[in-house]
């Protein structure tokens, strides 16, 4: 096992910091430090998964203080399977916004890699932590470094699509803050694993608002409806590899919070049916206003947000099954949906208004962007033998053996909507004619094999879904066995102090 | 045996003795004298009687009525229609305007004599004929063709030169697929 | 010697096939004739044409379809010829009566008209195509009313072979236009249509379509096509004849009795005019149809 | 094994692909070999009854080959392999071939797949990797993809979809994937699943086996992909439909209580489907849609067969479906030849074809005969036993239906010989040849299989008997059918041998003392040289006659035609587009709202919170 939990926070946050003396001295090393780090990240992180896998949750107290008083990293397998995704997605993003844009000049790229460092620190952060106030103050982090990555090219449009997130955001960590005070009020702790063990002590009232207010601040870093306009603008106006950071990061630490909220804080009976529901509305309002976008990236976005809608039914299926199948359309969309911001990107990288019609009769030009975006458009919309099938298929399995035909139903007919957008712009990128005044740019070889790695892992999932089970299956029980989890954090405390 | 001679001529009898029965008449109503078919063919006349009866295509005729005057515009159609008919075929001239141009022996635009371009095989005279000589002309028809003196077409074939070289002269744009059968 | 015997019954039956129908055709001219108040051509006219059209040169070919063409027919008309029962008691005339049925004789009546489309379809004449259309559209509409009639007889007697249903008459001992009168009127009029007289004669319509499918045949094309429409008239009243009216015990009788049937279409031409293509099919989807659902109603219940 | 056939389908569809950025000869031939050597290990090495199965993800995916599918394998992988030969001439010089050939390769894989599988999962991927690789063969050529592309993939997901609903609820019914597990415990489910299941599957292969009113993919696919494809799209891969179906009439659909008002419906929905394809057929000027729609009505007849389901109809059904798949592959072959030679495959610009491609002709022919189902060709036994089972189970309107459609097909019958091979020879398709012999044999082989299968249907009734006993069926050898024999339920027989003598002896006959005799003495003159009332057409004058072929017809069966359900699919989508957009307006980009949005959120959760969560 190669480091420990406290790293994978300790050292983004501090390259972060060094990022500009470092540049100061080579202006190469900023953009290769964060490759470093971000490596090192996955590669511990994957260690650990490994580790806690074989023998069992690690539990770290930072200064000394134990379980209930101080703060505490849980590297549980569920945790340690987001984080080791998140840095992985990192990594990718690295690896395909290295040298991204020839015009971008030292300065901003300094300002982005920072702010990716801080981005991934921050979601890393939210999962793994054991405390909700400094997951709180990790949400902050993550939007903060959000905010600036949209804005990141200084535009009117990306400075307004900056200021609604940050105006949600603000709202976001009110609400949140109005939560924790509740809880604070009400048990005196803060951490997570003694919530949990208290709750049943809380007052019905208070802890129900105390669960909106946190449903309302995680929700909307997880892009609930309604509390997602600010996504689609986000999306659209950040940079591409941006759009797939937060497809494959950010979202992630939202809905892991929300979804911990959920299912370990609180034991309120109709959460579950709230998140399903919730889901659902998110699920077919997304999708139906993807159908008619007319911005790629844009419409990417609202198939980003229905898709997190999905992952929300399949968590209130609140059963086993559900939940894994959850965690498998996570991993899914983590992987699908990054490479399709990657290659669309690619695809409108040199048009003026990014629209779907620009990227007519690319596929002859740029074949193998083309090839990848086909590839991730036929996985995300759940064809056989590609990834997204199965997570597909288990959340039918598990909607089915609950018996909620209508759901399933309901999940099908959307997915012949996403069919339907997704296949238009594929046929547009093979089959039409290409508007003369576009120059095709053709991909740097990094972000070629940056692409090439997630098409690889969709194919490899796609035809052997064995690979990524057992992990699911340990995280998805882990993240079910709320006693366990007290048991661990707290008498990791114990065994602590004696 | 087809070959042998004798029972060649019985054979031809015999053939003789059905085409004279069976004259499928291509009327070509040209002129005024087409007026004289109807009451020819229906019940006061009933020329059915004699087996005559009408064909619609040239393929299917025997006869070739030509009724009356014939214009320079439609002798081309004619020799078209004549060429396109099997043999054996014949050729009935109806009308003084297919023996000497009658009324109209000087017009511009009517052929005067029929037999310098097509080999008539029975004239019927008279302006009009009444369907009795009509009739009576089909009986002489059908005498040439029982004593086997119906043979127009073999002598169109034989001094196909001629004939050609008389349509020529009427018809300037000559476009016709050759003749040679 | 089993193989020469039956190939001698069926060249018998073609030749009386043959003979019936021609002389049927001449007939017919005669009375046509008699209606319109002629003496009309003697009887044995039709033969002589087809003796005369044998001894037409035939001097062109648009193609070695149009040589087939008349072969098709030709076999559509004999081999439906070879499955119907022509006597009560097979004797001479059996000759493939038991290896067929009904639904094989509906089809093999159908490969006749293909055949001749083929060949008028390779002359190029468009009024042989016209007609061919024409034809075939107006078979879509009568076959409806005859198959609905043969279906009634079938489910009514619980067989589709003609001679099943000869015997199940002569178990019952009456004929089936009694047993089943709708179906012989549905089955009738069908008929008119089959035998194309008028009204129906849409196909070739001497002076609008220049005799239709055969406009471009003279000759031994034009013989087969005459002797194969007799054979194949004689065909049908003959079957109308068994699924009817009892079938007969021999030949005498059998040649009333179809001339007695032929007499409807013939005599309903002869005093109307022509229908266009909708007409004769609206025509027969109408009544008709009409009847053959009666028919099979009253096989059902009854 | 099994898993080495497949193995070698995908990497010959990889190889495929990549070996033609090497060289096009090269290409063609891997192409080749990942399409025969597959399939003659499956004959040689796989028998009936021998499975493989293995672990995915918690389920249970088990291969192996029934007689059944062994059955329908002979579409596949016949009409697979001699398509494959068709297809390299007939493709040759278009873009992007490899894209074509790998697809191909995959469309058969996936198809013996189907076949192949004994579960509902590996059946399904199966299914969906024949949908998408049979979705990019329709969008190949480019020609409004957006249309017809997305209509036919749209169609194709939602069956799939419905389908998957169903497997869905049958694993969470009873916890296991097979499909003999489905069929032994289906007497259990309760009827509302009882009758559920076997609905949503109908629904998965009815747009497959293109059953009303799924059907209006069918017409724009299959003339848009490229004929050496569409001759198996619609000769053997709607046949996988049909397999589907056969599984679900026989198998789940008689343990229903009162299931036989289902059948009914499936039976009269085919019925309903072959009339309107028969008469949207005829309408067509386009050779492709004509094929199309007809296979739309041919499809439809052997709904009715699977869905009365007696042992004589589903004898028809099946020997229809080989049939099917021999002519229709053959005549979209011919089409292909056309319009690769020509240029055009529209019966109003190219005629006379006849003296220019006779071979292809002689296999258009026999294919129509079969078609029309004249004996003395295969067509014929099909459309025989289905009358006759049809009479023989009472289904009588059913079966006067049934012969209108198939007396109406002799129309496009006609209208496609003569629209290509007769009528006038225009000057403008002087320079035709004869298709290559690579394209024009395999045609003929298939019209000849169609010719011995006429003669002998014992051949194909004989697996296909083996198939029917192997789903429950009572052997009907000897009962309803010998090698050349065939009975109905009455006893009555149609001896084929007899037949075929008779008509070739007459044939011949007339054969030489008409046509050789005769032919010998006359002499060929030109379409123009035809007795059109004394005028000499010129060479350029068109005397073709090929516009409103059958527009009296047309006219009389109008009313029957006005209503066209592909109108309301248009509609209804149109509909859904203009909601969508009203729902896109929820997201108005105006910061405000969404905080909005957020507070009526939270106000709407805090106001509700006791009936929300229950307190």
């Amino acid at each position: 096992m190669v480091g420990s939990p406290v790293l994978l926070i300790a050292i983004p946050l501090l390259a972060a910091f060094m990022i500009p003396l470092l540049g100061m001295i080579w202006k190469e090393l900023v953009r290769i430090i964060p490759g470093l780090v971000l490596a090192f990240m996955m590669i511990s992180s994957a260690s650990m998964l490994m580790y806690v896998t074989n023998n069992g949750t690690i539990i770290q107290t930072l200064a000394g203080w134990e379980a209930p008083w101080g703060i505490n990293l849980v590297f549980s397998p569920l945790t340690a399977f987001l984080a080791t995704l998140m840095t992985f997605m990192g990594f990718i993003v690295w690896l395909y916004s290295y040298r991204f844009k020839r015009n971008v000049d030292f300065e901003p790229a300094k300002k982005y890699f920072i702010f990716l460092m801080m981005l991934v620190a921050g979601a890393v952060g939210i999962v793994i932590t054991g405390d909700i106030f400094n997951q709180f103050v990790f949400i902050e982090i993550t939007g903060i470094s959000a905010y600036a990555l949209t804005a990141f090219y200084t535009g009117r449009n990306s400075a307004e699509a900056s200021f609604k997130y940050l105006l949600m955001g603000a709202l976001s960590s009110s609400a949140l803050l109005i939560a924790i005070a509740i809880i604070y009020s009400q048990l005196g702790t803060l951490n997570m694993a003694d919530i949990a063990s208290k709750i049943h002590l809380m007052p019905a009232g208070y802890k129900v608002t105390a669960l909106i207010f946190f449903m309302m601040g995680i929700g909307i870093e997880a892009e609930i409806f309604p509390l997602n306009g600010w996504a689609p603008d986000a999306y659209t106006e950040a940079p591409g590899p941006i759009g797939a950071a937060f497809a494959g990061i950010v979202v992630k630490a939202g809905v892991y919070a929300m979804v911990r909220m959920v299912f370990t804080l609180f034991d309120v009976s109709g959460a579950m049916d709230i998140l399903l529901t919730i889901g659902l509305i998110t699920l077919i309002v997304a999708e139906t206003a993807a159908i008619r976008q007319e911005k790629l990236k844009r419409m990417l976005a609202y198939s980003s947000i229905g898709q997190m809608g999905l992952v929300f039914v399949a968590f209130g299926i609140g059963t086993l099954e559900g939940v894994y199948a959850a965690l498998f359309l996570m991993l899914n969309h983590a992987i699908i949906k990054p490479l399709l911001f990657l290659s669309g990107s690619q695809l409108v990288f040199n048009s003026k208004e990014k629209l779907i019609k620009e990227v007519n009769g690319l596929g002859k030009y740029m074949p193998f962007t083309a090839v990848l975006f086909a590839l991730g458009s036929f996985a995300i919309v759940g064809l056989p033998p590609f990834a997204g099938f199965w997570s597909k298929l288990s959340v039918l399995t598990a909607a089915a053996n609950e018996g909620m035909l209508l759901i399933i139903a309901l999940i099908l007919i959307v997915s012949v909507i996403e069919i339907v957008y997704y296949f238009r712009v594929v046929n547009r990128i093979y089959f039409f004619d290409k508007a003369e005044d576009l120059i095709p740019q053709k991909p740097r070889v990094n972000a070629v094999i940056a692409m090439s790695v997630l098409g690889a892992i969709i194919l490899i999932i796609g035809f052997n879904p064995d690979v990524v089970s057992t992990v699911l299956h340990n995280a998805s029980a882990d993240l079910m066995d709320t006693p366990q989890y007290i048991k661990n954090v707290l008498s990791a405390g114990q065994s602590l102090t004696n | 045996m087809i070959n042998d001679k004798n029972s060649q001529k019985i054979v031809d009898i015999i053939q003789n003795w059905a085409r004279k029965h069976s004259l499928f008449v291509l009327a070509y109503g040209t002129g005024c004298g087409a007026i004289e078919i109807p009451p020819t063919m229906t019940s006061r006349y009933d020329a059915e009687r004699f087996g005559i009866r009408g064909a619609a295509t040239p393929r299917q005729a025997d006869v070739l009525l030509i009724t009356g005057y014939l214009t320079t515009k439609t002798l081309k159609r004619v020799i078209r229609v004549y060429e396109q008919m099997q043999d054996p075929k014949y050729v009935i001239g109806f009308g003084s305007c297919t023996i000497n141009g009658g009324m109209y022996y000087d017009s511009y635009n009517t052929i005067k004599v029929l037999d310098k371009y097509l080999p008539v095989d029975v004239y019927i005279n008279g302006c009009m004929p009444r369907p009795e000589s009509v009739i009576s002309g089909f009986v002489k028809l059908q005498q040439l063709i029982a004593d086997g003196k119906g043979n127009g077409a073999k002598e169109y074939k034989e001094n196909l030169e001629s004939y050609r070289a008389n349509q020529k002269k009427i018809i300037p744009n000559w476009v016709m697929p050759d003749y040679n059968w | 010697m089993e193989l020469t015997l039956n190939i001698l019954g069926a060249i018998a039956t073609i030749v009386l096939a043959f003979i019936v129908g021609m002389s049927y055709g001449g007939i017919v001219r005669k009375i046509t004739a008699r209606i319109h108040n002629r003496m009309g051509p003697p009887w044995y006219q039709n033969f002589i044409d087809a003796f005369k059209l044998i001894g037409k040169t035939t001097a062109i070919n648009h193609g070695i379809m149009q040589h087939f063409g008349p072969a098709f027919v030709m076999v559509s008309s004999i081999v439906s010829l070879m499955f119907i029962p022509i006597l009560n008691n097979g004797g001479w005339f059996t000759n493939l009566n038991f290896d067929g049925d009904l639904i094989f004789l509906i089809y093999i009546m159908v490969f006749g008209p293909l055949g001749m489309a083929l060949g008028a379809g390779q002359t190029g004449n468009p009024n042989s195509a016209i007609g061919v259309t024409r034809g075939l559209s107006q078979m879509v509409g009568f076959e409806i009313p005859w198959v609905m009639a043969l279906v009634a007889l079938m489910i009514q007697f619980d067989t589709t072979s003609v001679t099943g249903l000869m015997e199940a008459q002569h178990e019952t001992g009456r004929w089936m236009m009694f047993t089943s009168p709708f179906a012989f009127i549905a089955a009738v009029l069908a008929m008119l249509g089959m035998f194309r007289y008028s009204p129906f004669d849409i196909v070739g319509a001497p002076t609008e379509l220049a005799s239709g499918p055969v406009s471009e045949n003279g000759g031994k094309y034009l013989f087969t096509m005459m002797s194969s429409g007799s054979i194949f008239a004689f065909v049908k009243l003959t079957l109308y004849v068994d699924l009817f009216m009892g079938g007969a015990d021999n030949l005498i009788i059998l040649v009333l009795k179809t001339f007695a049937l032929y007499m409807v279409p013939v005599l309903y031409g002869i005093v109307s005019p022509r229908y266009r293509t909708e007409q004769s099919i609206k025509f027969f989807w109408g009544w008709p149809t009409f009847f053959g659902f009666i028919a099979i109603l009253y096989a059902v219940f009854v | 094994m099994i898993y080495l056939i497949f193995v070698i389908f995908l990497g010959g569809a990889a190889l495929t692909w990549l070996s033609g950025k090497i060289h096009p000869i090269l290409r063609d031939v891997v192409f080749l070999a990942s399409l025969i050597v597959p399939s003659v290990l499956f004959y040689m090495n796989v028998e009936v009854g021998q499975t493989v199965s293995f672990s995915l993800i918690g389920y249970k995916l088990s291969w192996g080959i029934n007689y059944l599918g062994y059955l329908f394998s002979y579409i596949v992988v016949g009409l697979g392999v001699l398509a494959g030969f068709y297809a390299i001439p007939a493709m040759k010089g278009k873009k992007n071939l490899g894209f074509f050939y790998s697809n191909f390769v995959l469309s058969i894989m996936s198809m013996l797949g189907i076949l192949f599988s004994r579960d509902l999962i590996s059946f399904f991927i199966f299914w969906e990797i024949m949908t998408w690789s049979s979705y990019l063969m329709v969008v190949f050529q480019g020609k409004d993809v957006q249309k017809v592309g997305i209509k036919y993939f749209v169609f194709s997901a939602i069956g799939a979809y419905a389908m998957l609903m169903a497997i869905v609820i049958i694993y969470s019914l009873n916890q296991s994937m097979m499909i003999s597990d489905l069929v032994s415990s289906f007497a259990s489910f309760d009827p509302t699943m009882q009758w559920l299941i076997p609905i949503l599957l109908l629904v998965g292969f009815g747009v497959k086996s293109a059953m009303m009113p799924l059907h209006v993919w069918a017409s724009g696919s299959y003339s848009h992909a490229p004929m050496a494809y569409t001759s198996i799209f619609s000769g053997a891969l709607s046949k996988m439909g049909i397999y589907g179906m056969v599984i679900v009439m026989v198998s789940l659909v008689p343990i229903i209580p009162e299931g036989f008002w289902l059948r009914e419906t499936i039976a009269w929905l085919g019925a309903i489907t072959a009339v309107g394809g028969t008469l949207w057929a005829v309408a067509q000027d386009d050779a492709k849609k004509l094929l199309a729609y007809s296979s739309v009505a041919q499809l439809g007849y052997i709904i009715v067969g699977v869905a009365v389901g007696t042992p004589l109809a589903m004898l028809a059904a099946l020997f229809m479906a080989v049939m099917h798949g021999l002519f229709k592959g053959a005549l979209f072959m011919v089409t292909g030849a056309v319009e690769r030679q020509t240029g055009t495959s529209n019966f109003t610009e190219v005629t006379g074809l006849i003296r220019k491609m006779p071979w292809t002709f002689l296999a258009a022919l026999m294919s129509i005969i079969a078609l029309a189902g004249i004996p003395p060709l295969g067509g014929f036994v099909g459309k025989w036993m289905l009358y006759e089972s049809l009479i023989g189970s009472s289904h009588y309107i059913l079966v006067i239906v049934i012969f209108f459609s198939s007396t109406a097909a002799f129309l496009y019958c006609y209208k496609f010989l003569f629209g290509f091979f007769l009528g006038q020879e225009e000057k403008e398709w002087a320079h035709v040849k004869e298709a290559p012999a690579m394209m024009v044999v395999p045609m003929l082989l298939l019209a000849f299989g169609t010719f011995v299968l006429g003669a002998f249907p014992g051949l194909i009734l004989d697996p296909i008997n083996a198939g029917m006993q192997e789903m429950g069926f009572a052997s009907t050898q000897g009962k309803y059918w010998e090698m050349s024999m065939l009975f109905n339920e009455w006893g009555d027989q149609i001896m084929l041998q007899p037949i075929l003598y008779a008509i070739i002896a007459v044939f011949a006959f007339f054969a030489i003392f008409l046509t050789i005799k005769g032919f010998k003495k006359t002499r060929y003159v030109t379409t123009k040289d035809i007795s059109s009332s004394g005028e000499v057409p010129l060479e350029h004058e068109n005397l073709t006659f090929s516009v409103n072929f059958f527009q009296p017809f047309l006219r009389t069966v109008e009313p029957l035609m006005k209503r066209q359900i592909d109108k309301y699919y248009n509609e209804f989508g149109r509909g859904m587009e203009a909601l969508f957009d009203f729902t896109r307006r929820v997201y108005t980009g105006n910061g405000q709202t969404y905080a909005l949005y957020a507070v009526i959120f939270i106000v709407i959760l805090l106001m509700f919170k006791n009936t929300l969560f229950g307190l």
